[in-house]
């Protein structure tokens, strides 16, 4: 079940399309924070030296690669976090229907 | 979770909201602690390598289990968590 | 004085029900913020290799004395700033009488 | 606080919701500067030690200091903090 | 062109005088936040023995110095930040025009 | 910066606050980043060094760039910015 899915449930029709703002509200806010915390850490992994004020060649590719393997690796904990989130939901209702709570 | 007879709406959004606001907190602490553990910084190319890519997903699973660990004290402790 | 209760004097009464409101959802945030740090802080002290993908027992036992000590921590460091700030809040009213601006 | 006729209900809640938000990021940077300051990180059981408790005492009454020296500071300079 | 002005344009004269107080709320939180993350930072770098409960001359003059060094640092940077973003808007601006897009 | 038609006020509102919570978090991003590069922590008196002041200004601009070229990698990859 998608967890989305789940927390909408949880709510009454009418306010529904109030929630999905939220929901875009927040993915719009989680992904320049994202972006930022992208810059910040490639950055600083890349960048040492400042005799310059452009980034030579070296720290530019440095920059990219970390971007791109940040990205990467992002994308793959996406996948096993939804992976845990939907074990961990089934075991919950499995759980619940043994309680009898679940009718 | 716990929605015994809330009926008012208002705080049913409010409740979704901090639901998903603290699944994309743990979801980023996630990627920024297995980053740590797992990604060599010397960014030679732009690809993770197969030892990377088994580290994040062992990583992944036992960042998972301290999460339900940690949770299950503090719920025996006060009831904070539901 | 307890601190909630300044702010609260500083708000008319017909709002404080809505301030009461949001207080809440702060502490509901807050607490989930909490856990977030401490899932976090823990799992970097504690867990170093990644060969299996379940913890093991020392690893776990780690874990429970690391966020133990946590709670522990946090509690007397809220004990502490509890006395600190009501010190702070009556030097403050002492201040203000003297000036003859605290009628 | 600052509170010079402002009649504004909205306003008011304004304030205080900031004057709140502001003192728990102050108690959060205390736990976790104390937290750096004082706990030995290998947990070999769950408790805190005679050293561990005196030094927590003492970091955060430190701390409480600096925040009045960095206040002080501030406000002579801008105004900012009240 | 004032990145605010900016922002200000693409909003309804009616929202206005709302996002004006938005953009002061959000004034007064980053200051907050600056003035905890500059304690964060100088109590970290100055404060290292717990002996006793007061701080003491050293740490004192370390801490006025840390302070008074990231403010200096924090308005050269925002002098810089503010002429690079002025650049990349009337990059943006010459692109837009040349395109035939920014009638 | 794409208004195609967006009439919705409360969206328009929306988006100028977003934009603005995202300058800030890029300059305060900034201000830590060259700060960890290019300061002293010795704290000998308030300020800052002819090298300091040097340091700050390029670590600036080599901060701007490496801002545009991740900016650019995430556009072409899925246009999240914009």
């Amino acid at each position: 079940m998608d967890p989305n899915a789940a927390a909408m449930a949880a709510v009454p029709a009418e306010q529904q399309q109030q929630l999905l703002q939220e929901i875009e509200k927040m993915q719009v806010r989680d992904s320049l924070r994202m972006y930022n915390s992208l810059v910040e850490r490639c950055f600083k992994d890349c960048v040492e030296s400042f005799r310059r004020k452009d980034l030579d060649a070296t720290e530019e590719k440095c920059v990219q690669s970390c971007a791109a393997k940040f990205m990467k690796h992002s994308a793959r904990v996406g996948v096993r976090f939804g992976e845990l989130s939907s074990e961990a939901e089934s075991q919950m209702q499995q759980m619940m229907a043994q309680q009898g709570t679940g009718k | 979770m716990a929605q015994q007879g809330a009926p008012d709406p208002a705080m049913a959004i409010e409740m979704a909201k901090q639901e998903m606001d603290y699944r994309v907190a743990l979801f980023n602490a996630m990627v920024s602690s297995c980053y740590e553990k797992c990604i060599d910084k010397r960014y030679k190319d732009g690809d993770l390598s197969v030892g990377e890519n088994s580290c994040i997903d062992r990583c992944s699973s036992k960042y998972w289990q301290v999460t339900g660990i940690v949770g299950q004290m503090l719920g025996a402790q006060g009831g904070m968590h539901q």
